[in-house]
C-alpha cells in the first residue's frame, strides 16, 4: 500500500514533467502541424537559461591570494562573485542561490526571442511542407542549437541546484500515519508539480478564453481560407510559437536542478515526448497533459522491483507497451481529433 | 454583326486608360501555377454595385482569375493590377485584401474541418470590419441555424455552400467574388440564394460571379466577361450575350 | 425484385435522423435518380451503399447478395462503382494512372502482388484505359497531375475511372456538377451511350433537373431522410410536393 | 534490357558502371596533396555507402511510395545483423546462408510490427514502429544480452561451435567469405600518386546494392509500384475503386523490411559484429533523413543521401585541429589561428554541426533533395543553351504604366 | 604485418567520443593525446618520459620515426567506433588503436584490432570483461576495473561504515553496470555486509527518482550507485535531493557510494558528491614525481588539471611507444611481447606491471572522496587511500575474469 502510493506520488510527478513537455510539443504539433523535432533543444535551452543565468550571478572578479597555491604551484586566484560584492554577501549568495526560479524571469523573453526568430526565419517556410521536410530541418536546427550549446557548456552534466531552502524532502507517510520515511517527497518536487499545474492551467485558459486557440487550429487545418477572412494567420502562428517555446523553456528552468543540464538532454527527451503528444492524442492539450501523468504513473509502478520481478526488463519499455496498446484501442490516442495527422 | 462588340485584351487597355474610373477593375493580370501559365493578361472594370458574370468553359481559368484577384498564393500573379475602390490590391497579401474588402466564396466551398458550423462564422468575425450578425445570418439560412453545433465538413454539399456564402457575409465586404454558388444546390436553394444575391446587390455590394449555369447567371448580372484559355474574348453587357446565339453557341456551347 | 434492394434503412447522427425508413428497388439495366433538397440525406444513402457508412436498421442486398458488413473494397468487387459529390482521385497521380489503376482492380481483384511486371507490358490494359480517356475527351490531359486538374475536368476524370471498371452498378452523387453546360451534355450523351451498350444499372442524385429528365428511367425523391415519392419522370415533373419542397419555381432549359 | 524500358535501362547501366568504379571515383586526389583526407576511397566507408544505399532505397519502398513514414526500420537493420552473426557463430562464415537468415529473420519481425502498426496511418503510425523499434533496442540493450551480448554487441569467438566450417584450431578469429574468397581481401593498385584499394566484400556488396537497386526500379515501375503510390495519393478512393490497401501496404513494408535486414546482414557480413545502438532511434531516423536529403520518392535519391551521410559522418569527423593547421600553415599566424578556429567549428568533433547546416540548407532551398538539386543543374545547363521564357519576353522589366486611380 | 610503417613517418590512432554524454572525457583524451605526440617527438618538456622507468624513448618519434596521428569520433556507438576505427586502420594506415571511453566500445574496437592486427590500447574501460572474457591478445589496459575498485573501497568502507551494514544496489542495466555490481557486492558481503536489494536502472533514465524513492522503506542503510555518467550524476543528485544523507536508518546515517568516481562527472554533479566515497584510477592531485611532472606539463599548455581519461591515454601513447622501442619493431607480436609482463615505474600510480596472461595493468588504485569545500572547480576530489597493486591484484582465472581466451597476437596481413 505505501509502496504504491510512493510510486503514484513519485509518477505525479515525473507525469508533470512530461505533460510539460508535450504541452508545449503539442502546441506546435497539434496546433500548428509542425513536427518539430527541435523542441527538444528548446527544452535544453530553457535549461541552460538556468546554468547560465547562475553563471552571469556567479560572475566574479579574481584576486591573487599568495598564502595559497594552485594546482600547477603558482599563487591561487580568489574569485569573488560582483553580487557578493555589490550587495554584500549575504544577499548576494542568496542570488545565486536562487538563480534557478530567478532564471524563470530571464528565461522568458530568451525564450520567445527564440520561438519568434526560429518561427520566421525557418518554420514558416515549412507548414506547407511534408511532415518529413519539417522532420529533416528541425532535426538540422537541433542539432546545430546543440553543438552551439556543447561548445560553450561542454558536454558533461553541469550541476545546476535549486535554492537551499528546498533541499530534503516533506514526509508525506508520518502526516497520514505511515511510518516515517516511507513516503518522502523532495520539496523541490513539490515545486515543480505545482509549477506545472499553473503554466498547464494558464496555457489552457488563454487557448479557452481567447478566440486565439480557435484561430490557430483553423489556420492550421486551412491556412488560404483563414487569410480569406482577413486573418494575418502568419502573426498568430508566430505567437504560437513563441508561447510554445515559452514553456518549453521555462518547463526546462525549473527541470535543471532535477535533471543536471546537459547539451543532449532534449534528444533525450524527444521521444519520449513524441510518445506522450501522440498516445494524448493529436491536437489534443488536455490529451497531451493526462498521457503525461498516465505514462508518468505507469513507468514509476514498473520500476518496482515487485513488478520487473515478475517481467523482467518491464521498466525499460513500459512506455511503448502503453503507447502500443492505447493506439491500438484507441485509434487516435486518448483525446485526438479525427483528421488531425492521419495523413 | 457581332464583330464590335468583341473586345480583345488590347483594346482594353486603351478602354482602361480613357474610361471613368471604375469602382473596381483588373488590369492585365498575368499568373501561373509553378511553371504553367494560366491567367494570360486579364482585364475588365465592374461598376459599383454591380452584377458581373464571369463565364467560360471548364479550364478557361475562371477560378484561377478569382483566386489571383484574392491574393491567394497560388496561382503566383507575375504582372498586373487590380484595384478597388482606389486600394490597390496587387501590392497586398490574401488577408489586407480581404480586410479591404474582398470576399471569396471558394469553389470547392473550403469549410474548415474541426470547426463547427458557428464556429466557422466566428472565424470571419474575428477581425474588423465584421458584417451581417449570426442572427442575420441565421434569419437568411436557417437550417445553418439548426446545424450550428455540427462540425462544418459533415454538412451536406449544399448546406456547406450555404456555409460557405454566409461566412463571405459575416465580414463587411465590398466585393464578393463567387466561384459557382449553385453548384451541387437544389433548385429551390438556388433561387433562394440568387434572391439573396439580389438583396446584397441592393445594399451597393459588387459582386463578380462565376457559374457554368451560364442562362442563370447571365439573367442575374448586368455585364458579362467570358474567358478562354486565360483571355478575355468577350466584355459586354450580360443581355447581349443572352441574345446573341453566336455568341453563345461559340463561348458557352448553349 | 430489383437488382438493388434497399428496404427500411435508417441512419442517425447523434441527434438527426439523416434517414429515416428508406425503401428502394433499382431494377437492372435502369438510370434510377435521386433527388432531394439539400440535406435530404441522398450522399447519406449512397454511403450505406458502398460501405463507408454503415446504417443502423435495415438491409441493403445488390444481386441478391447483403452489402451490409462488407469492406468498401468487397462490395466494389461486387460491382458497384462510385462517383463522389466532392471529386475523390489520386491528386499525385497523372490522369492516365488514375485510369489505370481501377482497370487493373477490376482484372486482378482487390490485392495482387505484381511487383515484379512492368505496366509498359500490358497492352490491353493500356488501351482500355486510353479508350475510356478518349470516351471522356481528356485524352490530351494524360499526363497532367490530378490535382492540377480544373474542378470540372476532375470530375470527367472521376466517372471516367468509374466507367473503366465496367461496373454492374454505377451510383453517381452530381457528376456533372460544376461541368460547362457543353460537358453537361457530352456527358448526358455519354452515359446514355453506355446505358446502351453494356449491361449496367446507374443510380444518380444530380439537382440539374436537365440532366435527371434526360437520363432517369424513375425517379425517387427523398426529403429529410424518408422518400417522398417515386415514380416516373413525367410524373415527377408536374407533383404539387415535389414542386413545393424540391423544384421551386423557376425550371430552366 | 532485363525488362526495363530504354531510359530505365540507361539508368542502371550508369549505376553499374558508377559503382565498379566506385574505389576510382571516390580517391580523387593524390596522396600528399593536402586533401588527400577528403579521400573516401577506402574499403569501410565505400562498403557503408553501399549498404546503406540498399538500407535506404527498402525504406523509400514504404516511405517514398506510400508516403507511411517509419520510424523503427533500424529494428530490422538490427535483427538482421544479429540473425547473420548467429549464423556466423553457429554455421558457418559463409556469408550467403547468413545474409538470407537476415533477410528471412527481419521479413518475419516485419510480418509482425507492420500487422499491427498499419492499423493505423499518419503520425500515429510512426509513433507504433518507433515504439516497437524502441523494445527491441531496449530489451537487445539490457534484458536479451544473452542473445544480443547487451552493450558490446554480439561477437564472434574462438569457441563458436561452426559447424558446417569444422574445427579449426587457429588462434585468431576466423574471416567471414564468400566460398572461401574473404571479405576483408583487398587488391591494391598504386597509380597516379594514388593507391586504389579493390576490396571484395564492396565488390560483394556492390553486386548486391545493384540487384537491389533492380528489383527497387522494377518494383517502381510495376503496377504494385503504382498501387502503393495510390495509397499515398488517396486511400479512401482506392478502397472504392475495390482495392485492398492493407496487404499493399503490408507487402511494402515487409519488403523494405527485408532489403532493412539485408543491409543489416551486409553490415555483419563486412564486420561481424552486432551492436543494439543499430536499433536506437536514431539509427531509424538517420535512414530517414538520408531517404529525405536524397530525394523521398526517387530511385536515385537514397543512395545519394546515404552516401552523403556516411562520408561526411566519416571523413569530417577526422579533420582535426592538426590537419586544419597543416593546411593553413602558409597563413600567417594570427590569420591561421583565426582561419582554423573557424574551420575547426565545422570539423573534427564539430563535425555534426556540418551535419546539421547541410539538413537544414539542402531541405530549405532544394525541397525535393539532393535529387532536385542535380535535376536543377542539369535544367540551367540546359537553359544556358536555350533561353526561353515567353513571359519575359513579351514584357521584360514588369513596370505597369502608371495608373489613373491614383488620386 | 598491418601497416608498416615504411615512410619517415608512422600514424596512431585516437579514436575518442567526441558527440554524445563523453565528448568532454573525449576532448580531454584528445588533448593528452597531442601532449604525449608532443612529447614523443621531443617537443614541450617532456612529461612524464622524464620519469618513466623505461628510457628506451628518446625523443625523437618512434624507432626513429616522426609520430603523426589521426583522430576520430566513436560517437559512445560500438558500430561507430569500429567504423571510425577502421578507417584509421584502411585509409590512414594507422599502426596501433587507443581511446575511448566506455567498456562496450573498448571491446567492440579491441575486438577489431585483433581481427585487423594491429595493436589497441584501451582507454577509459572499467568492466572487468575487457581484460576478462573479452581479453584479446593484441589489447592492453592501463585502467582499473571493477574488481579493483571494489577490492580497494571495500576496507576503506569498513573503516568508515562498520561491517554491519545493508546496501541497497541501484545498477546501470548494461554488462559494466553488472560487473560493477557483481563486484562491489561480493567485496562487500565479504566484509559482512548484507545486500538487501539489487534494482537494475534503464540507461538512461534521467529521472531515477522513482527508484531512489523506495531506498529508505527497504530497511537499507547504504545506497550503492553502479551509474557512470550521466547516470551517475543524475541518480546521486535525486539521492541527495531526497534527501538521504540527512537520514538516520537502523540508528545509523544513511550513506551513499559510488564506485567508480571521475571528476568530470562529480562536476556535474556539483555540491552534491561532498562526503561521498568512491574509486578513481588516478588524480591529479597526487603527489609523486611523474603526477606531478604530467600535471605540469598539460596544466601549463592548457590551463586546467588533467582527467584520469586524460592520464591514462597518456600513459597508453607512452607505453606504445615505449615497447615499441623496447621490442625494436611496430610489428603488433613484438609490441605484445615487450608489453606482456613489463613491470614499470614513473607513470603516476607507483610500480606498475602489465600483466601477461591477460593483459591487464596492476597499479595503485585511489579511494576518494568528495570534498566539502572545494577551493576551486578542480578541487572536487580527496585522496582517503591509496590502496597497494597487491591488494587488488587478483589471480588471472578469477571466477569474474573466466570466460575468454587471450588468443595468439595477430600481427595482420
Ligand atoms: N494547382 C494547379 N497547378 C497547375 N495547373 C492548374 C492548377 N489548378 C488549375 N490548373 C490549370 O489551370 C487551368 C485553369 O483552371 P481553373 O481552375 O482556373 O479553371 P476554371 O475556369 O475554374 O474551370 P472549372 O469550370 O472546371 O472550374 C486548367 O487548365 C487547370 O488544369
Ligand atoms: N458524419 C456526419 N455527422 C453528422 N451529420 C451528418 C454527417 N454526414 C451527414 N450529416 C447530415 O446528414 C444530413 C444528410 O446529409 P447528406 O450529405 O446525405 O445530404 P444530401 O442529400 O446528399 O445533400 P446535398 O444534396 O446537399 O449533397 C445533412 O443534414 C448532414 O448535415
Ligand atoms: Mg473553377
Ligand atoms: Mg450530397
Amino acid at each position: 500500500m505505501d509502496a504504491i502510493l510512493l510510486q503514484v506520488l513519485n509518477g505525479l510527478d515525473k507525469g508533470s514533467a512530461y505533460a510539460l513537455i508535450a504541452l508545449g510539443l503539442t502546441l506546435i504539433f497539434g496546433t500548428l502541424g509542425v513536427v518539430n523535432f527541435a523542441h527538444g533543444a528548446i527544452f535544453m535551452i530553457g535549461a541552460f537559461c538556468a546554468v547560465t543565468l547562475s553563471r552571469i550571478l556567479s560572475l566574479s572578479f579574481e584576486t591573487i591570494d599568495p598564502t595559497k597555491v594552485d594546482f600547477l604551484g603558482n599563487p591561487a586566484t580568489i574569485k569573488t562573485p560582483y553580487v557578493e560584492a555589490w550587495f554584500g554577501p549575504e544577499f548576494g549568495g542568496a542570488l545565486i542561490d536562487w538563480a534557478v526560479p530567478l532564471a524563470i524571469l530571464f528565461s522568458i523573453p530568451i525564450m520567445i526571442a527564440v520561438g519568434f526568430i526560429m518561427e520566421r526565419g525557418l518554420i514558416k517556410h515549412f507548414y506547407k511542407r511534408p511532415h518529413a521536410d519539417q522532420i529533416l530541418v528541425t532535426f538540422g536546427l537541433a542539432i546545430v542549437l546543440q553543438e552551439v550549446i556543447k561548445y560553450f557548456y561542454g558536454a558533461n552534466p553541469i550541476s545546476t541546484p535549486a535554492p537551499e531552502v528546498f533541499k530534503g524532502s516533506f514526509d508525506f507517510g508520518a502526516m497520514f500515519g505511515f511510518d516515517p520515511n516511507v513516503i518522502i517527497y523532495p520539496y523541490w518536487r513539490m515545486v515543480y508539480f505545482l509549477f506545472a499545474a499553473v503554466v498547464i492551467g494558464a496555457v489552457f485558459s488563454f487557448l479557452r478564453f481567447t478566440t486565439f486557440g480557435m484561430v490557430v487550429r483553423a489556420g492550421m487545418a486551412d491556412r488560404e481560407t483563414v487569410g480569406l477572412l482577413g486573418i494575418d494567420i502568419d502573426r498568430r502562428f508566430t505567437i504560437m510559437f513563441g508561447l510554445a517555446a515559452a514553456v518549453a523553456g521555462m518547463a526546462g528552468v525549473m527541470y535543471a536542478p532535477i535533471l543536471s543540464p546537459n547539451y543532449h538532454m532534449g534528444m533525450d527527451f524527444l521521444v519520449l515526448s513524441f510518445v506522450v503528444v501522440v498516445v494524448g492524442g493529436m491536437g489534443s492539450l488536455p490529451g497531451a497533459v493526462a498521457a503525461g501523468f498516465l505514462l508518468g504513473v505507469l513507468e514509476s509502478f514498473a520500476s518496482m522491483n515487485e513488478i520487473k520481478s515478475i517481467i523482467p526488463g518491464i521498466d525499460q519499455i513500459i512506455i511503448y507497451v502503453v503507447a502500443i496498446i492505447i493506439l491500438l484501442t484507441r485509434p487516435r490516442g486518448l483525446l485526438g481529433k479525427r483528421g488531425v495527422m492521419e495523413e | 454583326m457581332a464583330e464590335k462588340q468583341y473586345k480583345t485584351a488590347e483594346n482594353m487597355s486603351a478602354n482602361h486608360a480613357e474610361s471613368a474610373p471604375a469602382y473596381f477593375s483588373v488590369w492585365d493580370l498575368h499568373a501561373y501555377y509553378g511553371e504553367s501559365y494560366i491567367v494570360q493578361g486579364v482585364s475588365f472594370n465592374v461598376h459599383e454595385g454591380e452584377i458581373l458574370a464571369l463565364l467560360g468553359r471548364n479550364g478557361a481559368g475562371k477560378t484561377s482569375t478569382l483566386r489571383a484577384i484574392a491574393r491567394l498564393d497560388d496561382p503566383m500573379v507575375t504582372h498586373g493590377e487590380i484595384w478597388l475602390d482606389h486600394q490597390h490590391l496587387h501590392t497586398m497579401k490574401a488577408h489586407e485584401a480581404a480586410i479591404a474588402g474582398l470576399g471569396l466564396v471558394p469553389e470547392d466551398r473550403r469549410i474548415i474541418p474541426g470547426l463547427t458550423v458557428e464556429e466557422n462564422l466566428q472565424l470571419a468575425q474575428i477581425v474588423e470590419p465584421i458584417g451581417w450578425s449570426l442572427e442575420r445570418i441565421y434569419d437568411l439560412f436557417p437550417r445553418l441555424k439548426e446545424r450550428r453545433k455540427q462540425e462544418g465538413i459533415t454538412l451536406s454539399g449544399g448546406e456547406q455552400q450555404m456555409l460557405s456564402i454566409a461566412r463571405a457575409l459575416a465580414r463587411d465586404i465590398k466585393v464578393l467574388l463567387l466561384d459557382e454558388p449553385y453548384e451541387g444546390l437544389a433548385p429551390v436553394i438556388v433561387d433562394e440564394i440568387e434572391k439573396t444575391l439580389r438583396i446584397i446587390k441592393a445594399q451597393g455590394i459588387t459582386t463578380i460571379l462565376v457559374e457554368q449555369n451560364a442562362v442563370r447567371a447571365l439573367n442575374l448580372a448586368d455585364r458579362a466577361v467570358i474567358l478562354d484559355t486565360g483571355t478575355v474574348v468577350y466584355d459586354g453587357s450580360a443581355k447581349e450575350v443572352l441574345e446573341n446565339e453566336t455568341l453563345r453557341a461559340e463561348y458557352l456551347a448553349i | 425484385m430489383g437488382i438493388l434492394e434497399v428496404k427500411g434503412v435508417g441512419k442517425r447522427f447523434g441527434g438527426l435522423q439523416a434517414l429515416g425508413d428508406v425503401n428502394l428497388s433499382v431494377q437492372e439495366n435502369t438510370v434510377h435518380a435521386i433527388i432531394g433538397p439539400n440535406g435530404a440525406g441522398k450522399s447519406t444513402l449512397l454511403n450505406c451503399l458502398v460501405g463507408k457508412l454503415i446504417p443502423d436498421t435495415g438491409s441493403v442486398t445488390f444481386d441478391g447478395q447483403s452489402v451490409l458488413g462488407r469492406k468498401p473494397h468487397e462490395i466494389n468487387q461486387m460491382g458497384i462503382s462510385r462517383v463522389f459529390q466532392t471529386p475523390e482521385i489520386f491528386g499525385d497521380l497523372t490522369v492516365m494512372e488514375n485510369v489505370l489503376i481501377p482497370c487493373f482492380a477490376k482484372r486482378d481483384g482487390s490485392f495482387r502482388m505484381h511487383a515484379y511486371e512492368s505496366i509498359e507490358q500490358e497492352p490491353d490494359i493500356l488501351q482500355k484505359a486510353e479508350q475510356m480517356l478518349i470516351d471522356v475527351n481528356m485524352i490530351d490531359k494524360r499526363h497532367m497531375n490530378g490535382s492540377s486538374l480544373s474542378r470540372g475536368d476532375k470530375r470527367r476524370l472521376e466517372m471516367a475511372m468509374c466507367l473503366v471498371q465496367d461496373p454492374r452498378l454505377l451510383l453517381l452523387d452530381e457528376p456533372t456538377a460544376g461541368m460547362a453546360r457543353a460537358d453537361t451534355n457530352n456527358t448526358i450523351d455519354l452515359l446514355k451511350e453506355i446505358k446502351e451498350q453494356r449491361d449496367i444499372t446507374m443510380a444518380i442524385i444530380e439537382h440539374d433537373m436537365h440532366v435527371v429528365f434526360s437520363l432517369a428511367d424513375r425517379i425517387t425523391v427523398l426529403a429529410q431522410g424518408t422518400p417522398l415519392v417515386e415514380d416516373t419522370p413525367d410524373n415527377i415533373k408536374g407533383h404539387p410536393k415535389v414542386k413545393e419542397a424540391y423544384l421551386g419555381e423557376t425550371q430552366e432549359v | 534490357m532485363l525488362g526495363l524500358n530504354k531510359t530505365d535501362s540507361k539508368f542502371l547501366l550508369i549505376v553499374i558502371l558508377l559503382t565498379i568504379f566506385t574505389p576510382i571515383l571516390m580517391q580523387p586526389f593524390a596522396a600528399n596533396s593536402g586533401l588527400d583526407q577528403f579521400n573516401g576511397g577506402y574499403p569501410d566507408l565505400m562498403q557503408k555507402v553501399a549498404i546503406f544505399g540498399i538500407f535506404a532505397v527498402g525504406f523509400n519502398i514504404l516511405f517514398g511510395l506510400t508516403g507511411y513514414l517509419s520510424f523503427g526500420h533500424a529494428a530490422f537493420l538490427g535483427i538482421g545483423s544479429y540473425a547473420a552473426v548467429w549464423m556466423f557463430k553457429l554455421l558457418t562464415m559463409n556469408v550467403i546462408p547468413a545474409i538470407l537468415l537476415a533477410m528471412i529473420v527481419s521479413g518475419l519481425l516485419a510480418v509482425v510490427i507492420g500487422y499491427i502498426s498499419l492499423r493505423r496511418s499518419g503520425i500515429y503510425f510512426s509513433i507504433l514502429t518507433l515504439a516497437f523499434a524502441q523494445m527491441c533496442y531496449k530489451m537487445a540493450y539490457s534484458v536479451l544480452t544473452p542473445i544480443t551480448n547487451g552493450e558490446t554487441g554480439l561477437q564472434l569467438s574462438l569457441s563458436d561451435p561452426r559447424v558446417l566450417d569444422g574445427a579449426t584450431t587457429s588462434t585468431s578469429l576466423p574471416v567471414t567469405n564468400i566460398f572461401g574468397l574473404a571479405m576483408n581481401s583487398s587488391y591494391k593498385v598504386e597509380a597516379l600518386n594514388r593507391v586504389f584499394t579493390f576490396n571484395v566484400g564492396f565488390y560483394f556488396c556492390a553486386i548486391i546494392a545493384i540487384i537491389a537497386f533492380y528489383v527497387a526500379i522494377r518494383l517502381f515501375r510495376s503496377p504494385f509500384g503504382m498501387m502503393l503510390r495510390a495509397v499515398k495519393s488517396n486511400q479512401q478512393r482506392m478502397n472504392y475503386m475495390g482495392l485492398n490497401t492493407k496487404p499493399y501496404t503490408l507487402a511494402a513494408f515487409v519488403i523494405s523490411g527485408m532489403y532493412a535486414g539485408l543491409a543489416g546482414g551486409l553490415l555483419a557480413a563486412m564486420d561481424p559484429l552486432a551492436g543494439a545502438d543499430r536499433m536506437l532511434w536514431t539509427a531509424s531516423g538517420e535512414v530517414v533523413i538520408m531517404t529525405i536529403l536524397g530525394g523521398a520518392g526517387t530511385l536515385m535519391g537514397p543512395v545519394l543521401g546515404a552516401g552523403v551521410i556516411k562520408y561526411l559522418e566519416n571523413i569530417f569527423s577526422k579533420i582535426n585541429e592538426t590537419v586544419l593547421h597543416s593546411w593553413f600553415h602558409w597563413l600567417p599566424d594570427g590569420i591561421e589561428e583565426v582561419v582554423v578556429w573557424i574551420f575547426a567549428r565545422f570539423t573534427g568533433e564539430g563535425w555534426h554541426l556540418t551535419l546539421g547546416i547541410t539538413f537544414m540548407l539542402v531541405v530549405t532551398f532544394l525541397p525535393g533533395g539532393l535529387v532536385e538539386g542535380l535535376k536543377r543543374l542539369a535544367r540551367l545547363a540546359r537553359k544556358g543553351r536555350k533561353k526561353t521564357d515567353k513571359f519575359d519576353e513579351s514584357d521584360p522589366d514588369h513596370t505597369p504604366p502608371p495608373s489613373k486611380h491614383v488620386v | 604485418f598491418t601497416n608498416d610503417p615504411t615512410g619517415s613517418t608512422v600514424t596512431l590512432g585516437f579514436n575518442v567520443p567526441q558527440s554524445g554524454a563523453y565528448a568532454d572525457e573525449g576532448a580531454d583524451e584528445l588533448r593528452a593525446y597531442e601532449l604525449a605526440v608532443e612529447h614523443l617527438n621531443g617537443g614541450g618538456d617532456g612529461g612524464m618520459l622524464n620519469t618513466f622507468s623505461s628510457k628506451a624513448l628518446e625523443g625523437n618519434g618512434i624507432l626513429g620515426k616522426k609520430v603523426e596521428f589521426v583522430t576520430g569520433d566513436t560517437q559512445t556507438k560500438s558500430d561507430a567506433a569500429r567504423a571510425s576505427a577502421k578507417s584509421m586502420i584502411e585509409k590512414d594506415g594507422a599502426v596501433m588503436i587507443t581511446g575511448g571511453s566506455s567498456s562496450g566500445v573498448a571491446i567492440a574496437v579491441q575486438g577489431l584490432c585483433q581481427e585487423a592486427g594491429v595493436i589497441f590500447m584501451a582507454g577509459l574501460t572499467h568492466s572487468n570483461d575487457t581484460t576478462g572474457k573479452d581479453k584479446k591478445a593484441n589489447g592492453f589496459r592501463h585502467f582499473f576495473n571493477a574488481y579493483m575498485s571494489a577490492a580497494a573501497l571495500a576496507p576503506v568502507l569498513k573503516n568508515l561504515y562498520g561491517s554491519d551494514r545493508k546496501a541497497y544496489h541501484l545498477t546501470a542495466d548494461y554488462s559494466w553496470g553488472w560487473t560493477q555490481e557483481e563486484s562491489i557486492a561480493a567485496a562487500t558481503e565479504a566484509m559482512g555486509w548484507q545486500t538487501v536489494e539489487k534494482v537494475r536502472t534503464p540507461l538512461g533514465a534521467g529521472d531515477f527518482s522513482s527508484y531512489i524513492a523506495p531506498v529508505l522503506n527497504s530497511g537499507a542503510d547504504v545506497l550503492v550507485l553502479n551509474h557512470y555518467g550521466g547516470d551517475m550524476v543524475n541518480s546521486l543528485t535525486n539521492a541527495v535531493q531526497f534527501g538521504l544523507r540527512d537520514k538516520q536508518v537502523n540508528g545509523k546515517n544513511f550513506e551513499i557510494v559510488v564506485p567508480l568516481y571521475s571528476r568530470l562527472m562529480a562536476r556535474g554533479a556539483g555540491k552534491n558528491v561532498a562526503g561521498i566515497h568512491g574509486s578513481t584510477n588516478w588524480h591529479w592531485s597526487l603527489q609523486d614525481d611523474a603526477s606531478k611532472a604530467f600535471v605540469k606539463s598539460f596544466g601549463t599548455k592548457y590551463g586546467f588539471p588533467p582527467s584520469q581519461a586524460a592520464h591514462t591515454v597518456y600513459c597508453q601513447t607512452l607505453l606504445y611507444a615505449d615497447a615499441v622501442a623496447r621490442g625494436g619493431s611496430f610489428n603488433p607480436c613484438a609490441v605484445g611481447e615487450a608489453l606482456e609482463g613489463f613491470e614499470f615505474d614513473g607513470l603516476g600510480n607507483g610500480p606498475t606491471l602489465y600483466r601477461a596472461d591477460d593483459h591487464q595493468c596492476f597499479k595503485d588504485v585511489l579511494v576518494v572522496r568528495g570534498k566539502e569545500n572545494p577551493t576551486s572547480e578542480f578541487d572536487l576530489l580527496e585522496i582517503v587511500e591509496v590502496t597497494p597493486a597487491a591488494q587488488v591484484t587478483y589471480p588471472a582465472d578469477h571466477p569474474m575474469f573466466a570466460g575468454g581466451a587471450l588468443g595468439a597476437c595477430n600481427p595482420g596481413a
